[in-house]
């Protein structure tokens, strides 16, 4: 009997700017229905590699990924047959929330219709159910209307969530989303992304190790050599935080380095 | 160094002079003109069509002419510029080695004489395309004139949009005419409004490279291929070949000037309306 | 089908001097008031331009604000209106009339203050045209002067513009139309028109034939003239037009 | 949907044509300037001053002329549209509730026809201020129809900078004056650079501001009150009043283009020469 | 017989945006010759204070700042006699680097000429021994007349430190100054300041617990309570880390909030 494929499974991965790399032979293995969480410094190509599990660098000029990307168990190419499909499924969140400058109806109506045609009742209810899922519905529901840029920042980047969520993504891409954040917003964030681990791979990017040591089910370790990220050490969160193998990770986690 | 707090002081005081300065020249030209041209307007002037060579009358024919060459122009500047000015600012529509050549081009046609666009338009759209002196030779003429203005100050106004908002769209699967057309667009209206109030300023402003192609006649336009002139070439016509036509010139001046006011502010209404405007000043 | 091209055959183009632009835009008004279903463009360019269209067939009527010389024969001028030149000063200059030996001695540069013609102290400012313009053709050939032995102080383009200078400077002198200068005075601008050897600057001595220096505002055509513009150059050579051409400040010519 | 991919190859189509349109129609109207103005053009033009009413000889003095009053302008605009900008694009300057006014008037400014400015600086400049039909007249006049653009663009690439830049000239405790005189401006270069081609280009350009205050006179130019013609004007001139001028008019053009370009390529080269410069492509 | 007065003394002091605290009630003291580490979660209001130690914030407007603030004894008045002396006094260093677009050079001489005059010598010998305090002047003395911009991330922040320290500050403010570099360049800067704690006072705030931990000789807390931020609990690094008095204090030094 064989276990259902990881959500992830990249081999040999390395995403090079300009020919010169930033990250460089990951291998990685991120499970379904888990929080995944990378750590490790500035600089050692957490977003870069993080993009190029949605191939969202290739718009980057001088970008360069090389290596070998599964998702659920297909290659990538194979698992959406374009760029857009594979967006919707695999959704990106910011360290900066990003919404539009429009309407907060608008932010979540473009990406729906765009997906889903244009249904008014269907995509009022999907727009519905995502902010209600993010917990937003009951703060805007009477001023859908008004200029998303006017919502807090924790609000802000919840409405980015639910723009991604109605989507009904399969993997949810998280690069430092709290860190912009006060502390009350990002309790809220985390909460909440809790709840989706239920339903989806997320891969949490995240400088904050007491934030990693709250919410990882699996931790993988960023380091840098030579000018380039690698991975240090990865696996399950309590052997990283507790027993971790490597001289670097057990530097790193008892803050020692970094 | 207390040094630094005169400097200070004395910065401030240049800076301020120069926009003072440029306010009363402002206020110099344009009083002259409201101060002349209100002595003895009356509404009439706006509905009659002009007689005795522009000495009496009005300029009815002259505002619908020179409505319906401004409206020929932006039907041309605006899908062009627009696009045009995604090209140039978006690295991945395709400029590369490209859009600098582009950009240069439109410099230089910037600084070419406004005569050689009339030279130009009466001898490509009046006669090539057969399209005579007429409202449509004018309005493409001063499109091609307009173009190289509005496309740069798009560019711009595109330009300064955080990157983020691409990326974004990107992340969310969304096309690039969803992007451009629903997102980007609308958040750099006012930089877009602005351009376009400069390039209409520009276009009203225009007498040479009508001259040849939008042409003379003050009958009330029935159609796109008539001819007819616009309210600079009626100004610029009663102030040098019409002896005795100066005060019709300056109610006229006035008249142009009060529409510019009006596009302006009706143009700027329009961007407070969208709800990016908050974000951007 | 067949009305499209009636309005094609009803149509009518001038195009040339913007000197005369003004006066054949009012005349081509009352034309066509009589003539329903006709339309007449007027459009400008400068006379030069008004030669060449209408020789390239671009324009049917051009319009030419001097004498045809010599080499322009293949046009036919139909005379329109007469426009007479005049020398002007400021209007505290005392100075009333000047002769034709004082004007040349003046644009040689060989008379130099006013004092020589009994006016104030003060270096004579002299005001010339630019080339090209029909008035500096008038001027030139009535005076036999040689255009590149002038060295003016100020040259101008338009009449507007040589009225606004003379205006300004106290000690200016320079020629321009009569009718121009006479409106210009009229709505109080500083300047004079002075005799000519002896005879007045007017429109009325222009239209009597006695003051000698005025320029032909012509209409031309190249070749075979069509029914319709043969009629409105009549119309607009008929005495039906005067007050058009005296409302213009040009004077009618003896019919 | 795959409907996307086609939505993005449809909307680069889109884009590209309008770039290779605008591309297209500079150079049908540059060809046709180099085409007609090459065709026996000789050195000598350059050197011989105008004879024949232009018809013959060169453009000398027309050259000289030109490069005058452009300085007269420069000598005006340089100074006041920086300060002007720089009191636009920095708040604390002063810009507050007069900053959307002085904006306001620029943006009028900029649409108020060409011969209105003619006739304002015949009046001022010629005549209340005793400067006569000069080169110095003139030039004032130019640089009041171009310190609007100029004003505009110097105000858009200072406030293209990032805020970071002046946030830490104030924690090292420098002066306004040192931060804007050798931080702001230098790394607005490009930009600065970008506008002063478009103003300079429009001054190049400038007929009916230009027939009021610089005048027509062909004569070498021996000083700044002397009257003296631009290559635009003489272009008009040829093409409107001279039977015969169209040929000298196309070469003088060309010139005129040429000039445009070699203008463009060395503030340009001086942008690059800034360590300001790869930082702001 | 007294002890020396603190370098900084705040008392009561609060910064508010058009009308709306970002912190209140601050009442802190830090010592001559030591790091002192502010952390808190984002938006806590830790950038708002510190700008408000070099009068920084007064030029943005809509920002009030009030209460007291001594330096050495004196008040920030007296102190300095005017605005441009505090700023060459008391440094400060943002979170990325900003070198100005020009030469490294020029980048060095402008502010050493702004406040010492022009004087070649005296100039070129400030630059070279501040470019030596930050270990930069091996690196770049050949190429001093290169755009500071293409400095990697750390050079430039040495950089910045070099450019400030060349006035002879008395206090150093850094606001997050390693967050955006990588972890040997991070690594540098540590020791960087490390040296410089013997010449002068230095207010460091950071996101990284690890990194105050390693550094800091005392700690400020910040937490945030009704929409504005507060000091929870300061004191001696020692005390702060192993036992700190307040709920919130322990909870977040135990990484279960923030
Ligand atoms: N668009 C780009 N062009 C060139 N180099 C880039 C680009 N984006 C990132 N890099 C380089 O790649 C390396 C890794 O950057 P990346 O942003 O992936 O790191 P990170 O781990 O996410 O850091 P941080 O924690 O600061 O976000 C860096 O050295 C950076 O300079
Ligand atoms: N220029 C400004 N205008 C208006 N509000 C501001 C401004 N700067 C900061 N604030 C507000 O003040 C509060 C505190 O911001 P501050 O940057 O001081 O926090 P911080 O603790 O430094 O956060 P971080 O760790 O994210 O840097 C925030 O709520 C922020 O919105
Ligand atoms: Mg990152
Ligand atoms: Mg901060």
């Amino acid at each position: 009997m064989r276990h259902a494929p990881p959500a992830i499974l990249t081999h040999n991965v390395s995403v090079a700017f300009d020919g010169k790399p930033a990250v460089s032979g990951i291998s990685a293995s991120f499970p379904d229905c888990a929080i995944n969480a990378i750590v490790g410094p500035s600089g050692c190509g957490k977003s870069s590699f993080l993009s190029a599990l949605n191939r969202l660098n290739e718009s980057v000029p001088g970008c360069k990924v090389d290596g070998n990307i599964e998702l659920f168990g297909a290659a990538l190419g194979r698992f959406a047959p374009n760029r857009e499909e594979l967006r919707r499924t695999v959704a990106m969140i910011f360290q900066r929330p990003v919404p539009f400058p429009l309407s907060i109806r608008r932010n979540m109506e473009i990406p729906i219709t765009e997906h889903y045609g244009r249904n008014r009742q269907e995509t009022a209810g999907r727009c519905e159910a995502a902010l209600k899922s993010v917990g937003l519905w009951g703060e805007v529901e009477n001023r859908l209307d008004m200029p998303a840029t006017q919502l807090s920042g924790g609000q802000q980047q919840r409405l980015c969530l639910a723009r991604a969520l109605a989507l009904e993504p399969r993997i949810l891409l998280l690069d430092e989303p709290t860190s912009a954040l006060d502390p009350m917003a990002a309790g809220l964030i985390e909460e909440l992304l809790r709840e989706l681990k239920s339903q989806m791979s997320l891969v949490l990017v995240t400088h904050n190790l007491a934030q990693a040591r709250r919410l990882a089910d699996t931790v993988t370790f960023f380091w840098m050599k030579d000018g380039h990220g690698y991975v240090a050490e990865s696996g399950p969160a309590d052997t990283l935080f507790n027993t971790p193998r490597e001289d670097v990770s057990r530097a790193y986690f008892a803050g020692h380095i970094g | 160094m207390t040094g630094v707090e005169t400097q200070n002081r004395l910065a401030a005081l240049a800076i301020w002079s120069a926009g003072l300065l440029i306010l009363g020249a402002f206020t110099l030209i344009v009083g002259d003109i409201f101060w002349r041209g209100f002595s003895g307007f009356e509404l009439g002037f706006l509905t009659e069509d002009p007689a005795d060579a522009g000495r009496a009358g009005g300029i009815r024919s002259v505002l619908a002419a020179t409505a319906l060459i401004l409206l020929v122009c932006l039907a041309v500047t605006l899908p062009i510029g627009l696009l045009t000015g995604i090209f140039l600012a978006d690295y991945t529509a395709g400029g590369g080695r490209f859009a600098p050549l582009v950009r240069r081009s439109l410099d230089t046609l910037a600084g070419v004489p406004s005569i050689v666009f009339g030279l130009f338009g009466n001898a490509v759209f009046a006669h090539l395309l057969g399209l005579r002196i007429s409202i449509l030779t004018g309005g493409l003429t001063l499109a091609i004139m307009v173009l190289p203005f509005f496309i740069r100050s798009a560019e711009e106004s595109l330009r300064s949009l955080p990157v983020s908002f691409s990326q974004a769209a990107e992340a969310l699967g969304l096309s690039r005419l969803t992007f451009y057309g629903k997102i980007a667009l609308p958040a750099a209206l006012p930089g877009l409004m602005a351009g376009l109030v400069l390039g209409l300023g520009r276009a009203l402003a225009e007498t040479a490279a009508l001259i040849f192609t939008s042409g003379y006649v003050t009958r009330l336009p029935e159609s796109l291929l008539d001819s007819g002139r616009t309210l600079s070439i009626h100004i610029l016509d009663l102030a040098l070949n019409v002896p005795g036509g100066a005060e019709n010139a300056y109610r006229t001046a006035l008249v142009l000037i009060v529409l510019l006011f009006a596009i302006n502010g009706a143009l700027m209404a329009l961007t407070r309306l969208s709800p990016s405007y908050r974000e951007y000043r | 089908n067949s009305s499209s091209e009636d309005i094609e055959k009803a149509r009518l183009s001038l195009t040339g001097s913007s000197t005369i632009a003004p006066l054949a835009l009012e005349i081509a008004k009352r034309y066509e008031a009589q003539n329903e279903g006709l339309r007449i463009d007027v459009e400008t360019g400068g006379s030069s331009r008004g030669m060449a269209d209408a020789r390239r067939g671009l324009a049917d009527i051009g319009m030419v604000s001097r004498r045809l010389k010599a080499e322009e024969s293949d046009l036919t001028a139909h005379l329109l209106a007469r426009d007479g030149v005049g020398i002007i000063v400021h209007s505290s200059n005392p100075i009333e009339a000047i002769t034709g030996a004082e004007v040349t001695s003046i644009y040689k540069r060989e008379t130099r203050n006013w004092q020589a013609l009994g006016g104030p102290d003060a270096d004579i400012i002299l005001v010339h045209k630019a080339e090209g313009r029909s008035t500096l053709e008038v001027f030139l050939d009535h005076f036999k002067l040689d255009n590149p032995s002038i060295t003016p102080d100020v040259i101008v383009g338009d009449n507007e513009q040589g009225i606004k200078t003379v205006a300004a400077n106290p000690a200016g002198i320079g020629y321009v139309s009569i009718g121009t200068a006479e409106v210009a005075i009229e709505n109080g601008a500083a300047i004079k028109l002075i005799k000519l050897d002896g005879i007045e600057a007017s429109t009325a001595t222009v239209a009597d034939g006695s003051f000698p220096m005025a320029r032909e505002l012509n209409l031309v055509t190249y070749g075979e003239i069509p029914e319709n513009a043969a009629s409105f150059i009549a119309f607009a050579q008929s005495a039906d037009v005067n007050d058009l051409i005296k409302g213009q400040s040009f004077v009618p010519p003896r019919r």
